[in-house]
């Protein structure tokens, strides 16, 4: 952001499948258009809670992200930095098993060692809300259950070491696994899910923003519905964009395989799927990751931008847990 | 060239204290030198000698007493009060050449009159050849001829010399006496002259001091009128030495080393 | 012999009064250098709570040492912080003594034999170069996740550093020591012990010292490798959850033990050696 | 006088025979130094090619050096090396340079006024061990998403080894020198540069050159900051892609360069201490 | 106790090269020691003295020649062939006991003996009370002196000795001109000493070399036959002390510093 005249906006995002709608905005070109005559700053992250950070410390004003560290974010600033303003996509996450180990029912857990990306993230509090559905307890809590967050790369190192029994994981990480160490898989998250729909990533915004440029905010969101549209539409297109943006970033796209393997298993919709986010919270709380007590999600959401920028194509408007 | 200046110590002692050893090295002491005096201090290994020119040049603080230079009291070292070391002390960083223009470099001297001014203290102390020589290649004595060029080239009113030709041979040590008495004789410096040689001190000194053993008290103290030059084979020079050797030795066998107390 | 009294009288006349440059420590009395530290680290909390408060950055990113401590707290009477801090120490431990002890003989060794200084004496300055995470996926190959995994990453993290120390320390001892040992028939493994690591000792300490610090900075690297408590994990958690508090939290228990263990471990050997060999005695 | 042509024919004549142990370093002809260290290398590569054809892990995992030049190869014919290379060199320069001033600086300053040692001294001790990632947050805080931030995370990475360092190298100096040079009438600044440094240099060189391998570490956790092509990034993607060949090429282009200004700066000075102190001079 | 060996040497010289300074410090010599005999070596300063020392001692390797003890070639350092350094090299980290007593403790010697031979020294030495203080805490006569006491407590069959008592007051020295000499006499150790002072060399020595200046080359070989013991102050022990001063000043008079070649 900036002074008065011409702004420039920072956004944030990751070199992710899950974030092929904003890969493609600032790929194609359109979200530069949408903003001008205000610069765009992009910043790419390699983890959420690092963008969370700098979205914390007024570094980036919009962004896509995953729903644990958009919670975290929203929790950690008493629900003062930072509003969902839009979905991104859902599904994309897997719990897939190595070869040679039976993993059929939740009771199997016991004595498994599963990896999950992250110590918090979604991945992890629903793998610990699993085993504690099927009455087990994790290694932490003295249970039989080992829950090891580690670096996704250190998950598949792991794995072909037979050192790690399963993991629950995001694309393209679980497509590798698949197609790298021949693992099986377990479920498909969206089973898990009514509707076999969850929230996976977020456009979220920084309330300052917000309050300040909501004429940029719209702009943003037009470009992120139409890229979204894209997407849908053209799968193909769309693939070879996004993994044209991720071989940019990272210096290394993804190959051919992966790619097409992984894009199949997420779905792409501004929708923020705001239930499952609050079933999210809802377990992590339980778990005793958001604090003492329950988070107030309600001021989470600031979806009217968005249905502004639906209603002007047309197109029926989102909710978040009844609000609209 | 700078002129001598008038040295008084008044109750001046050194005690040192390391964890449970307490030393006392030097008892307090009262000693007045003229300025222009040249005065050599006599006295048996460790009786307080190098510890009383640390406190002259201020570099240590005396436990008791007070010490003025024309009447300004020391309160740290200074340039006009140049100690030559015990142990030579060259920088092994610097070659010998700047070791010598270290002091020089202190004050407002040109490069080239640093240069000249070197080279000319490297001559009289025969260590031509050796200007770009590190500390490590030299022998013994070539250090403390190094160091007493680089002491010298200052031109201090006060010189505080710490066995300076212990490590020299005769020869080498005859001329240098001449080099000293005759830059004394054409600056009247205020020189302090710590030797084990009685004959050199009664040589070169208008004053010879004797310490007791430690803790060293001043025991004896001889004025010297001999004619200069002086050679310390003059016949006269010996018989002094052999009179100051007799107060020395006496002061020797009378004390017992019990300085030493364990706290 | 009697001492004058007045020498003894007073240990303020060992105190220096004069206005001159002076360069090198007096020793002081012992309760003057606590009240002073107290003073210190009492000012930097308050400024650091200022800051917190008054400062531009909101408090959830800059969380106050009010905070910090409660942070603490909550993870001192929950046990996660004192099992985490037993493990990571253990660990350090363990991994520094390896380090310890290779770094000694090696750096002894790369002084010893000039092929092994021109081979892997030039290697070592790389690899030194290399951060903790590095190592990581090795070790996982190499190890398995265990601990062995991680004691690996925390001897790579440090062992170089005293490995460096070592050389470094030998290589610039005076030659004239190790000749007047050799001279006394002192040899071998002896002359070692007994003469080339104590001359070199000064100099050796320093790098153990910051051996020590690396090996906390490789740990913590290490700790992420996989979940089990530890300081490593309670800071990454912080950090993945975005909990300044923690994150602060943990960094002050690490900067607590290190401190710590400074004083228990590295000043009372800088004193001895400062007391044997006269550093910093003079007054002047 | 002529020297007599015995003793200067043969150079070998300075060799030692002898089996008595000779702790200290001889000089060597040149070329054997060279030639020793290229057949160590040479053997290393061979070693690790077989390791990684025939042993007991996946070449995958475990890739050899053929493999391994073929990512360098492929990196620096991309142009992402030599870009990347020369983003984080000049960071690493820009911030070691800093930490180097800053650390010679308050290391001089922490000998000379007790009370920053009693105060600042014990603190810093606690915040070397703190692993670099600790500071970005901090840094993204203080500076923004930007060079700063980057820079700041890699001087808090140097400063301190080469803060003790100096503090160490000073300390541990022979007090001698300070009062000599006083003694000529050196005061103030110039007895630091003239003297205090010099005769600490010895020592200080160690610390200068472990701040120089952690100023590396350092920058490789600060360029995980954000995606921008560095080395730190293309470590990363390599490990993000189970890319084992591009984690090894960078980590070997680390090494390299950390060799490599080694051999430019910092040995070329040890030769300049040792030749001056006498340091390992002694052919016995 | 250990008794002495005959020492050889043929054609030893020693160049230093360093970069591009060569200093030659030793001419080619020749040199036979019988056993037990004790020779004196006098020299200008930097004449190599220190470096003949150290060549026989094993501490460096000659340029040429070769170095024989009992007819076995000299292949680096022995503890039965004892240097005493110019410059004392105690070690710092050891107090002062324990530096007389780092000889003994690389020999199989009970702890006890190694006590009692190392007090037994150290009150030879007059350094009582001081067994525990540092060797930072020594006046330089101090050091020296616990640096003989080191070197003696091993009991070597050869004994080379730079420059012992060149930091010691004339009483000390007597009493340690004494202490050596018994010894000497005793054990009938090969003695090698090097001094600056003719007269204590003629006291002390069966025989007296004298070396040219740098590169030294030995141009005067006096057999003493005096009556043992000698003081310094005997006329005879003066009367010869002039003659080799004479020689000695001839030998420096002739030379010219031209030994060092910028190569
Ligand atoms: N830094 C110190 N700490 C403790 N004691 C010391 C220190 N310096 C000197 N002493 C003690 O003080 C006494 C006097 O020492 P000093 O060096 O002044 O003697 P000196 O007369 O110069 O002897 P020498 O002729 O042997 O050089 C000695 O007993 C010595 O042990
Ligand atoms: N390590 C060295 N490197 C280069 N030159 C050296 C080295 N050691 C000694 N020399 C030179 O060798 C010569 C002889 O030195 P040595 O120490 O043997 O003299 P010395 O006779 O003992 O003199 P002194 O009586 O002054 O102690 C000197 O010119 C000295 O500069
Ligand atoms: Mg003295
Ligand atoms: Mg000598
Ligand atoms: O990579 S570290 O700097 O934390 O060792």
């Amino acid at each position: 952001s900036g002074g008065a005249g011409a702004l420039t906006v920072s956004m944030a995002y990751m070199p992710n499948l899950t974030h092929a709608a904003g890969l493609i905005a600032v790929g194609d070109g359109s979200l530069r258009k949408a903003l001008a005559p205000h610069t765009l700053n992009v910043k790419a992250f390699s983890a959420g809670p690092q963008l969370i950070e700098a979205l914390l410390a007024g570094e980036v004003d919009i962004a896509l992200v995953g729903p644990s560290p958009a919670l975290n974010g929203f929790v950690k600033s008493r629900g003062a930095a930072l509003r969902v303003i839009a979905g991104a996509s859902s599904g994309g996450a897997l719990f897939v098993v190595r070869p040679g180990v039976t993993i059929k029912a939740p009771a199997d857990l016991a004595g498994k060692h599963i990896a999950t990306p992250q110590r918090g993230g979604t991945q992890d509090i629903a793998l610990r809300f699993l085993a504690r559905g099927a009455g087990l307890k994790t290694a932490d809590e003295g249970g039989t259950v080992s829950v090891v967050p580690m670096q996704p790369a250190d998950i598949l190192t792991t794995f072909q070491r037979g050192q790690i029994d399963g993991a629950w994981l995001a694309e393209p990480w679980c497509t590798r696994l698949i197609q790298e160490a021949g693992a099986t898989v377990w479920f498909d998250e969206r089973s898990k899910w009514p509707g076999e729909r969850f929230a996976t990533a977020h456009v979220i915004v920084a309330t300052r923003f917000l309050e300040q440029h909501p004429d940029l905010v719209r702009a943003f969101l037009r470009t992120h519905v139409e890229a979204t549209q894209f997407t849908v539409a053209h799968p193909a297109e769309a693939q070879t964009l996004a993994n044209r943006e991720i071989g940019r970033i990272t210096t290394a796209a993804l190959p051919a395989r992966v790619l097409e393997a992984a894009f199949r298993n997420v779905d792409y919709t501004w929708d923020p799927l705001s239930s499952s986010l609050a079933v999210m919270a809802d377990h992590a709380h339980q778990l005793g990751f958001l604090g003492e007590a329950p988070p107030d999600l309600r001021a989470l959401y600031d979806l009217a931008p968005l249905n502004e920028v639906l209603r002007e194509k047309g197109l029926p408007a989102v909710t978040a847990g009844g609000q609209p | 060239m700078s002129t001598g200046r008038a040295l008084h110590l008044r109750g001046v002692g050194k005690t040192y204290v390391s964890g449970d050893r307490v030393v006392q090295a030097l008892a307090p002491t009262d000693l007045d030198v003229a300025p222009g005096e040249f005065v050599c201090l006599l006295g048996a290994s460790g009786c307080g000698k190098s510890t009383l020119l640390q406190l002259v040049a201020g570099l240590e603080e005396p436990t008791s007493g007070q010490i003025t230079v024309d009447d300004v009291p020391v309160a740290g070292p200074s340039p006009d009060r140049v100690l030559l070391f015990q142990d030579a002390a060259l920088f092994p960083w610097l070659s010998v050449e700047d070791n010598v223009r270290f002091g020089l470099r202190q004050s407002t001297r040109s490069r080239e009159e640093q240069h000249r001014i070197a080279q000319e203290w490297i001559e009289k102390v025969h260590l031509l050849g050796f200007e770009h020589a590190w500390v490590h290649q030299l022998s013994g004595g070539m250090r403390q001829r190094a160091a007493l060029a680089r002491a010298l080239a200052t031109d201090p009113s006060m010189l505080l010399m710490d066995e300076p030709f212990g490590a020299l041979d005769a020869l080498t040590r005859d001329r240098l006496h001449e080099e000293l008495e005759s830059l004394w004789a054409a600056t009247r410096k205020t020189v302090v002259f710590v030797t084990h040689n009685v004959r050199e001190a009664v040589a070169l000194g208008d004053r010879v001091l004797v310490l007791s053993p430690r803790p060293g008290r001043i025991v004896g103290d001889f004025r010297i009128t001999l004619p200069r030059p002086r050679a310390l084979e003059d016949v006269t020079v010996m018989q002094q030495a052999s009179e100051i050797m007799h107060v020395l030795r006496r002061a020797l066998d009378a004390a017992t080393d019990d300085a030493l107390l364990e706290a | 012999m009697e001492i004058p009294t007045q020498t003894l009288a007073a240990p303020a006349a060992l105190h220096v009064p004069q206005a001159a440059a002076r360069p090198l420590r007096l020793t002081r009395p012992w309760h003057s250098v606590h009240a002073r530290r107290a003073l210190f680290f009492g000012a930097l909390l308050v400024v650091w709570e200022l800051v917190s408060r008054y400062g531009p950055w909101p408090d959830y990113l800059m969380p106050g040492p009010i905070e910090v401590s409660q942070a603490v707290a909550d993870g001192i009477r929950s046990g996660l912080f004192v099992r985490g801090a037993v493990v990571s120490l253990l660990r350090l431990v363990f991994g520094y003594g390896i380090s310890l002890v290779g770094g000694v003989v090696l750096g002894a060794l790369l002084v010893r034999f000039r092929v092994l200084s021109d081979t892997v004496g030039s290697l070592i300055v790389g690899l030194q170069a290399l951060p903790s995470v590095c190592w990581l996926p090795l070790a996982i190959l190499w190890f398995g996740l265990n601990e062995r995994a991680i004691i690996f990453v925390v001897v790579m993290g440090s062992l170089f550093s005293i490995v460096l120390g070592v050389r470094d320390g030998i290589a610039n001892t005076s030659p004239i020591f190790v000749k007047a040992a050799r001279n006394l028939g002192s040899t071998g493994v002896r002359l070692y012990t007994d003469v080339v690591l104590p001359a070199a000792f000064p100099t050796i300490l320093g790098g153990l010292r910051q051996g020590w610090a690396f090996a906390w900075r490789s740990l913590m690297a290490a700790e992420l490798l996989y979940f089990s408590l530890s300081l490593g994990n309670l800071l990454q958690t912080g950090r993945d959850l975005n909990d300044a508090a923690q994150v602060m939290a943990v960094m002050t228990l690490i900067i607590f033990i290190g401190v710590t263990f400074n004083f228990l471990l590295f000043t009372p050997l800088e004193r001895r050696v400062s007391e044997r060999w006269g550093f910093g005695t003079t007054s002047a």
